[in-house]
């Protein structure tokens, strides 16, 4: 019980006082998350539009192989991701372990499936009509695509927090393609994973409070554009 | 600075807070930046082996032998040593206090006492399965007493305080742990001192020959400067409760 | 004049059935169509077909002269189609009603555009043009997913019951709005309704469909009912109050008779018997007029069934027609047609 | 006669918007009302307030002579309401139909009574039970809607535009089903609806909304435009061909006249000259038999409005009344009422 | 590469020579995720129906609050869960920790968000006028709730997939609180994570190929449920 009320005080400790490793690692955070989602966003809408809104054979196939893809383990993609960017792996010329466009590579992996399905989904659930609609006013393929998504914002927007959440939240990746190298590729999980491995939990746990904090910021953006729309 | 090193090692020289304080030494004499990944053991060679690392500080010395043999590494020099304990709880059930490590084990097995084990093939582990094997004791992993965690030094201690189970763990992690529970924690040593229970950190150049990118040079600098004088001394120093952790003991 | 559309023996089915079953029709530029049925004819599937939504199972669409396989955006851009019950999109009534033109980059002056256009519609532009999707009346979104339609001011117009939850003054505004349409702009028109008179005065074009198939016949007068064989090898169809309708021809079983109002007699006394002749006792309900062309569709309830009839002017005068008056009609057996 | 509801004062409003301001309204136990008004006039805010699915910002409602304020789960369920454009639940036909039996655990012999609700809307159980939700037409689905209503056999049923979207033969037959509600189960009912000859056939009993007030008009003549002061203080309005009307009183700016259908009466010469009298030209353009009342509704296009007149049968037949002639209709000018 | 080419060939021979530590940690996976889905989708799923139907004051902010909570690292909530059942913590005396209840604490508490969230876009999905019918047709509360939530329920079911997928993946929970403890709380995951600790990255990926075969199998079920419905 003590680490939880030490660690809310040390989190308060860590934001206020400016701890330089703190800052680091929410800066480095703030970096990663923002270059994973952007990419898994460019990607898996499209694909989660294609997914929901065309029939086609084979799309309960490719529906269930997706809904697998998101019980992919963050260590699991680390492994796989590694096996590529490993110096002796296929593409190690490109110098992209321990940095942050590596750790990004995976996290899009590790986001795109919740992105593809959950878009799917918010695209099925828009009433047929509406996309008829769009057409007989003469959208092109691409104008009622982006149209039907917007009517489908809410829950579109709901793939994409979710998906924050998650790479936000995630630990494996980071920490086996990033290394959690202190100054470099230390995030606010890695290094809750390193502080708890200390057993340093009230330092976990504030952390984590500030991870949250960090969440909290991002959430309230978001639902305010909500409001906006 | 402009250049950097990157260093695999175990979790139980970052955990402790040893390389918070050698990295930046380092950095201030050679103009090297040190990075590290703290991973277990058998993580570390495997990135090693794998070329994606310049060097490694770990601790299990046939494997690191194995590696040099196989031709991953060259240059391996000792560092430093600390030595493994036995803890357990005060009350000791077992009744293992001051007894040789064999013995304490085979009282373990005896007295089905919560024994938890490691069981990640990391340094600690290793040395764990060699004493049960010189005390001729086999077939435990299924044994209701024998816990298997597959987690790092203190999580596994932690899981022992719970269990009112007893542990081999290295020194320095020890002292962290008591450092944690303000001096008075609730597994204290039982067994130390026996030969048997030595710990010895090496460090080890990844061999160019097999990773032509790796940074060879930087590397043998920083081989060089952690078995100098400067870095025998800072080892020495570090301290952690007022208690040292590590003995440095490069060979010249 | 050019034809606009040719069909040529389309055949539509879902999962089977078939909904839809036309050998050819042709629409001609600029011409006003009315295409009316019963429920589930097929009437919305066909324009959903020339709307280029839907694909026609089988069977061929020519637009402006040139075969469509797959519609070009151009094509589509043409045609617009007003859904039945057509949903709004979740945004306010001003962007609602752009929304055609902004995807045609087409956005000059174009809040200027959105107010005449909803003024086509019978809605204040000050009142309604902010309001969200949602705080409208079923009316109002009704009228204005229509004038997101009008501001396009398309080659072609396809209308599913424009009217269908309006008041009559927004009706008449609505029927103004479309004929603003054909005659400013040329566009083509073809409106399903079920308002038959409105029919009557807007077109002589009137495309009848019935269980997916165009029949000759406005289906004003479906009778359906138990058809049962009766002397000399007729049919005959008892009335609620005991009237007997026959009818001559082999219809299948479970057929309906249709009987075009222009077949239909009105008199005002009992003719002479005729085993073939019809000869219904029945009240006047009501009588309309049918635009500019000096007829009177006059609808007549006998016995629970409404038969209209289309009589000229001159004969209601003569006859002194009007509603309450008990009236005969007169058709010959043979005049009912079976489908 | 018992009151089902009694509403006092009541306001509604969305967001600062009076859409509904009723001082007082009745309806008693088994009593048929229609509820007619323009679109936006508060009809279907209305009938959510008498279905208690909203509640008014202000006001209180009486039902059954008990106070509203939380109504209970049995009031609730005496009381169902088919929403305008009413969905269907993603289910089969079937299933849509048996839905609210199923809620209240009611399921005897439930199969068959689906049949039986399917039937009273005109729908072959056998084609159309089986069927998924968007596997129906627009008027197939709407029947479908009241089948579901039907099959309760509830205390009140509120009908908001039953026949919107469903051909007149279906029309005839939901009107019957809806009558059969009253008669066997003593139902009451509360009928939105535009088509205002059905209104007059099924009851006396016609509220009229407009803007959110109830007025003793039925809204047949709504004579909205430019109205302009006049002499001796009377407003007058230019009708597209010239004519004028003239109306007294001292309306607020931007209210509209009404005109009762039964101040209007029918000439067929003009009268002699009179400033505060209305006479103008117009044609026939219909007339419709008012149920048993022996009245019939004339409707008058007069300069482009249409303005209609109630008189007696004996009158259309003395006067030789029918569509396409043309008529003097005369009303005095404090007739107009200003709302 | 390698890693990729021969953790294929290491899972099948995981599953096919039934190698017994392998087949403990499904099982115990399966009793945990099935028990900690089960609490989680109980309580969830009406919260996420009272959110996304309801409107009240400061709703904006709980949403915003659950989407927040959505990015809870598994380590933390370890962490938190730890504090409580330590056996110096409050709960102690239950005797929770490293055992599979434990553990489906802590992922109630990581899915808990997750189906709250999904479920609340779902409701919110659907068409306004779909709950004045149930209303009308005379559906109770309870009933309505339940009938609107099948009308969602493609929305709903992606709710409960994507909370399922997490916590079969998660490792921070199940490492924290159930300890890793071979032939007990060894969930596949944990045993991913053990594997590559030990640099044995080909078994870590024959171990999340299982794991993958696991969500593979549940996620066909589904989907065939769905077909149905
Ligand atoms: N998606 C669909 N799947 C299966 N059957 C359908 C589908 N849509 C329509 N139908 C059926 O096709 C037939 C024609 O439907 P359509 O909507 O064209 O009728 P309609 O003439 O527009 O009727 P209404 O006057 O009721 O709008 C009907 O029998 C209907 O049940
Ligand atoms: N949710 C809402 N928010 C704001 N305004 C609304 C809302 N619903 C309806 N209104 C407005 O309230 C007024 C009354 O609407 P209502 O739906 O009761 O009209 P109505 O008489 O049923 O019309 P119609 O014949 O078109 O169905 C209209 O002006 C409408 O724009
Ligand atoms: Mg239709
Ligand atoms: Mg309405």
């Amino acid at each position: 019980m003590n680490y939880i009320f030490e660690g809310v005080i040390g989190a308060f400790y860590l934001l206020l006082a400016k701890d330089p490793e703190t800052y680091s690692a929410i800066w480095t955070t703030l970096r990663l998350s923002t270059l994973s989602i952007t990419c898994t966003l460019i990607v898996g809408i499209p694909l989660g539009f294609l997914l929901g809104h065309y029939n086609f054979p084979g799309k309960r196939a490719v529906r269930t192989l997706v809904d697998t893809l998101l019980a992919l383990p963050t260590v699991v993609i680390g492994l796989l991701v590694y096996a590529f960017i490993s110096r002796r792996g296929p593409l190690g010329d490109l110098g992209l372990l321990f940095t942050i466009p590596g750790v990004a590579i995976g996290q899009f992996i590790l986001a795109l499936p919740i992105v593809v399905s959950l878009t799917a989904s918010a695209i099925e659930g828009i009433d047929p009509k509406i996309y008829l609609t769009l057409r007989t006013l003469g959208a092109s393929d691409m104008q009622a695509a982006l149209s039907s998504m917007w009517e489908g914002r809410y829950a579109v927007t709901a793939a994409a927090v979710t998906a924050y959440s998650r790479v936000i939240s995630e630990v494996g990746v980071s920490m086996m393609i990033g290394g959690n190298i202190k100054w470099h590729t230390r995030t606010i999980t890695t290094a809750i994973a390193l502080e708890t491995g200390k057993g340093e939990f009230s330092m976990g746990i504030a952390l984590g409070i500030v991870l949250l904090a960090f969440a909290l910021t991002a959430n309230t953006l978001v639902s305010s554009l909500r409001r906006r729309a | 600075a402009s250049q950097y090193l990157m260093m695999a090692t175990t979790t139980s020289t970052d955990n402790t807070g040893l390389l918070n304080v050698i990295a930046p030494a380092f950095e201030k004499t050679t103009k090297i930046e040190l990075r590290w990944t703290a991973v277990g053991t058998g993580k570390a060679l495997e990135l090693g082996k794998n070329c994606d690392v310049d060097v490694l500080l770990v601790h299990a010395p046939d494997k690191e032998k194995k590696f040099i043999e196989e031709g991953y590494g060259i240059n391996r020099r000792e560092v430093m040593y600390n030595d493994f304990v036995i803890i357990g709880p005060r009350t000791d059930p077992a009744g293992i206090k001051g007894l040789k490590a064999i013995d304490a084990l085979k009282r373990i097995k005896s007295k089905k006492a919560p024994f938890v084990s490691r069981g990640d093939n990391s340094g600690t582990h290793s040395m764990e399965l060699e004493l049960w094997k010189k005390a001729n004791i086999t077939n435990i992993d299924k044994e209701e007493w024998y816990i298997q965690t597959g987690q790092g030094m203190l999580n596994t201690i932690n899981i022992a305080a719970e269990r009112d189970g007893y542990t081999l763990t290295d020194r320095g992690t020890f002292i962290k742990y008591e450092a944690n529970h303000n001096g008075n924690p609730p597994l204290v040593i039982l067994v130390e001192g026996d030969q048997l229970l030595f710990n010895q950190y090496s460090v080890i150049a990844i061999n160019p020959k097999r990773c032509p990118k790796v940074k060879y040079d930087l590397a043998l600098k920083f081989i060089e400067w952690i078995t100098s004088d400067e870095g025998q001394k800072l080892i020495a120093d570090f301290r952690l409760m007022g208690k040292q952790l590590f003995v440095p003991n490069a060979a010249r | 004049m050019k034809n606009i559309f040719r069909l040529e023996n389309i055949v539509h089915r879902y999962s089977e059935r078939t909904v839809l079953d036309i050998s050819k029709l042709e629409i001609a530029e600029g011409e006003v169509v009315a295409l009316v049925g019963p429920n589930g004819s097929g009437k919305s599937t066909l324009l959903r077909i020339l709307a280029f939504l839907e694909k026609p199972t089988e069977g061929t669409v020519f637009y402006n002269g040139k075969l469509v396989k797959e519609p070009s955006f151009t094509q589509r851009r043409e045609v617009t189609l007003l859904l039945q019950n057509s949903p709004l999109l979740r945004r306010t009534v001003e962007e609602n009603v752009s929304y055609g033109l902004k995807m045609r980059k087409d956005t000059h002056n174009i809040k200027e555009r959105v107010k005449r256009a909803l003024e086509m519609v019978g809605l204040s532009p000050e009142i309604f043009a902010k309001r969200k999707w949602f705080e409208l009346s079923g009316g109002e979104a009704q009228r204005v997913a229509l004038a997101a339609r009008l501001i396009l001011r398309p080659k072609v117009i396809l209308l599913d019951e424009p009217t269908a939850s309006v008041d009559s003054e927004s009706a008449r505004i609505i029927k103004e709005a479309v004929f603003k349409a054909r005659d400013e702009w040329g566009s083509t028109l073809v409106i399903v309704t079920h308002d038959l008179p409105w029919v009557y005065q807007i077109t002589e074009k009137i495309l009848s469909l019935f269980k997916g198939k165009l029949i000759n016949y406005v289906p004003e007068n479906v009778l359906a009912g138990d058809w049962k064989p009766y002397n000399d090898g007729l049919l005959a169809l008892r009335l609620a109050d005991g009237q007997i309708l026959i009818g001559a021809g082999s219809p299948q079983s479970g057929s309906l008779a249709l009987l075009d109002p222009k077949d239909v007699i009105i008199c005002t006394e009992m003719p002479e018997e005729d085993s073939a002749l019809n000869s219904i006792l029945g009240t006047i309900t009501s009588m309309s007029l049918i635009s500019e062309s000096g007829q009177v569709l006059v609808k007549v309830n006998a016995g629970g069934k409404t038969i209209s009839s289309l009589v000229t002017e001159k004969s209601v005068k003569n006859l002194h027609l009007h509603p309450g008056l008990k009236v005969y009609l007169h058709f010959k057996a043979s005049a009912l047609k079976w489908i």
